[in-house]
């Protein structure tokens, strides 16, 4: 994902972690205060547009759901992108890259079901339904977090980043599966009605304060994401180096 | 209508909570890595790579 | 004593523990049942509190056969027998321990899967209290199964046979005082009274039969 | 307060199987004793039986001169089996800590050493922060060696301690024990390899029913 935003040239960069923490170093101070900016404009067109007619305040939700539902899903993407590059092309950061998006796409995801629910309850009446896309995006918090509890679980990061890549990949092919058949259980039980929700067209007054936070969240999750990375390849030094120290006292 | 806003309220309460939560892991995980480095190289130990004269 | 507790809830919460394993299976079990059920929220609310009960039954069962066996092939075992300190006392501590680090964390989510299965805030809270009352009463009878199983080498599922039909009454007392807070006939109290009073009932006889059983285990 | 171990007529056995019989031995304070034989003669199930981990077919084992005489014998030894007794997941020193913690007794006057300076003994100084999983086998053998340390007890019982240890190590542990000897421990060791342990009378363990 990051490798297509920056110049070609880094691309080798990006392979050696030395250089990687650098360059994430320089880029970082820029990035958080693009995500600070563009969360002050975000929040201030928030909070200064109109309110729904028909929705009221409670529309005001939906500039922080939609887009954490949007990362969480690119956060998804993000992993996948990195497990293919862990399992084909090898590169040394993929598989870094994964681990770590994991926590914050996790993170999104628990905000996304979160606001969903509170802007359900005056809107449905309750807290939560078995809604086909509700349902998805439960599982999808689910996989993130079977995905941080096995990255926890193996002491050896290698390889548990080639096993961890595999489920990735079969988690992400099987997304449209789960959607499928959670839509078919859903439609067999109950027909679509209520809630269906703000589906179709969305008001351009509505428009402009959610794609400025959308764009805010995506720069947040990529400062998390660079920030985070730079310290698991700081994990991994330690633990090479303290590796290194127990065989040089074994030498000694 | 001022219930509702209590929704909107929690919500936003609710992305403070869940950003301020990543960002302290981030900065706090990036810091306690950063001090254990420099503890390690102050011992003495240096990576191979950069090393060069290690065995 | 101090001193075990700590360790042990080290160890359970970091990397490779099984603190957050267990939390996710309560969260998974308790997320499948409405597509074994089908999204009917009356239907599910009526089941929520036996669901919630079940589930953390099975996910306070899933790490208990490491209590003892992880001691056992370290070692660790052998010397924590030969101490000073009553072996009893030391099975308590470590009961503790395991269900602070996995226990616990059960009843402070299960409000949350309570609001999924579309349950009331007084079923939920009810629920959350049985919880809380009736699982270190799990704990502390799996650590039976676990101290009698230490030896076998495929002890795992074993001990979940074992246990299971021990913690029967914690099930139905749990269950039916959780019932009893919503539907208005039952009374609450009489069953969470006796739900407080089988987990005190196997504070003292979980460990004391853990530590015979260890004992006799140690070849 | 001079004290002495005193075991009399002890067996035991496997199953069915006895394993060794009617052991009698005297251990007065410093003195040490070497089990040997080949494998599957019993050292262990010996040492296991002394510890109190394994139960003692006849015989009894007693500690003269002990600080509480009604106490378990068990309660004033050390035992290092084959494994380690130590947590990958913790760091050496964590431990370390937990272990003088752990077997800390009440009213406890003898002197224990702390955990640095029991690392810095076995050659280990320096390593406390790594967790116990990264070590080598051998390093981890010391570390668990180390633990002897950490809390006093007046006898010990060593089972193969030298196991995964090189040449310097094992004089390392010749050192420990000597080290022990002559605070006024007692020190009982299994081993087939060629410890250097001055005066130690030795038990030859050939299978079955051994004579002291």
């Amino acid at each position: 994902m990051r490798e297509r935003s920056l110049a070609i040239r880094s691309f080798t960069d990006l392979a050696n972690p030395t250089r990687f923490v650098a360059l994430a170093g320089r880029l970082l101070p820029w990035l958080a205060s693009l995500t600070v900016l563009l969360f002050a404009i975000g929040l201030t067109l928030c909070f200064t547009t109109a309110a729904d007619y028909q929705q009221g305040e409670t529309v005001r939700i939906m500039y922080i759901h939609v887009p954490a539902a949007w990362l969480a899903m690119m956060g998804y993407t993000v992993m996948a992108a990195s497990a293919l590059g862990t399992l084909v092309w090898r590169h040394p950061l993929a598989d870094v890259a994964a681990k770590c998006a994991a926590p914050i796409g996790a993170g999104f995801t628990a905000l996304a079901l979160v606001t969903g629910s509170l802007w359900g309850k005056p809107m449905w009446g309750t807290w939560w339904v078995w809604d086909a896309r509700l349902t998805s995006f439960f599982i999808l918090f689910l996989m993130y977090l079977g995905l941080i509890a096995l990255n926890r679980a193996m002491d050896d990061a290698g390889r548990a980043a080639k096993v961890a890549a595999v489920l990735i990949l079969v988690g992400f092919v099987n997304i449209p599966i789960i959607k499928f058949s959670v839509d078919w259980w859903n439609t067999l039980h109950q027909p679509a009605s209520v809630l269906r929700l703000g589906g179709s067209a969305i008001d351009p007054e509505f428009r402009r304060p959610l794609l400025v936070m959308a764009l805010a969240f995506t720069c947040l999750f990529f400062t998390l994401h660079l920030a985070a990375m730079r310290t698991e390849i700081w994990r991994r030094r330690i633990a090479a180096m303290r590796r290194q120290a127990a065989r040089g006292a074994a030498s000694a | 209508m001022s219930a509702h806003l209590a929704y909107v309220a929690a919500s936003y309460g609710a992305a403070l909570l869940v950003v301020a939560g990543l960002v302290s892991w981030v900065v706090l995980d990036a810091r306690a890595r950063r001090r254990e480095l420099q503890a390690l190289e102050e011992a003495g130990i240096r990576r191979r790579s950069a090393g060069g004269g290690a065995p | 004593m101090m001193a075990l507790y700590l360790r042990d809830l080290k160890l359970a919460t970091r990397a490779g523990g099984g603190a957050l394993t267990g939390i996710l299976f309560f969260l998974a079990v308790v997320a499948v049942v409405p597509f074994g059920l089908g999204p009917d929220l009356k239907l599910l609310a009526r089941v929520g509190p036996a669901m919630l009960w079940i589930g953390a039954l099975l996910a306070s069962l899933l790490g208990l056969d490491r209590l003892f066996q992880a001691e056992r092939e370290d070692g660790a075992l052998d010397v924590m027998l030969m101490q000073e300190t009553p072996l009893v006392l030391v099975v308590f501590v470590k009961c503790l321990a395991h269900w602070t680090a996995s226990g616990l964390p059960l009843v402070l989510i299960s409000p949350l899967l309570g609001l999924f299965l579309n349950m009331e805030p007084a079923a939920i809270l009810a629920t959350m209290l049985t919880l809380l009352a009736g699982t270190p009463a799990i704990t502390l009878i799996g650590a039976m199964g676990a101290a009698v199983a230490v030896a076998l080498p495929r002890g795992g599922l074993l001990v979940s046979i074992l246990v299971l039909p021990l913690v029967v009454p914690v099930l139905i007392f749990g269950v039916s005082a959780a019932y009893a807070a919503v539907e208005d006939p039952a009374p609450f109290l009489p069953p969470f009274l006796i739900l407080i009073a089988i987990s005190l009932f196997f504070a003292v006889i979980g460990p004391a039969a853990a530590a015979v059983a260890l004992r006799a285990s140690s070849e | 307060m001079p004290f002495r171990l005193r075991v009399d007529g002890l067996g035991a056995s496997r199953g069915e199987d006895p394993i060794f019989r009617a052991v009698c031995l005297v251990l007065d304070a410093g003195d040490a004793l070497l089990v040997t034989g080949r494998n599957g003669t019993g050292k262990s199930t010996f040492l296991r039986t002394l510890a109190g981990l394994h139960p003692a077919d006849s015989g009894t084992i007693l500690l003269e001169g002990a600080a509480d005489p009604t106490a378990p014998v068990r309660e004033s030894l050390h035992y290092l089996g084959h494994r380690n007794a130590m947590k990958r997941d913790l760091t050496v020193a964590e431990n370390l800590v937990f272990w003088s913690r752990f077997s800390s007794r009440s009213g406890d006057t003898d002197p224990t050493v702390p955990p640095e300076a029991a690392l810095e003994t076995v050659g280990l100084g320096g390593l406390g922060h790594l967790p116990f999983g990264y070590l080598s086998a051998g390093q981890q053998r010391r570390a668990a060696l180390a633990r002897l340390l950490v809390a006093h007890r007046p006898v010990w019982l060593l089972d193969e301690p030298t196991a995964a240890l090189d040449t310097a190590s094992e004089r390392m542990v010749e050192a420990l024990i000597a080290g022990h000897r002559a605070a006024g421990g007692i020190v009982i060791a299994a081993t087939h390899q060629a410890l250097d342990v001055p005066g130690a009378q030795t038990l030859t363990m050939s299978g079955f029913a051994v004579p002291a």
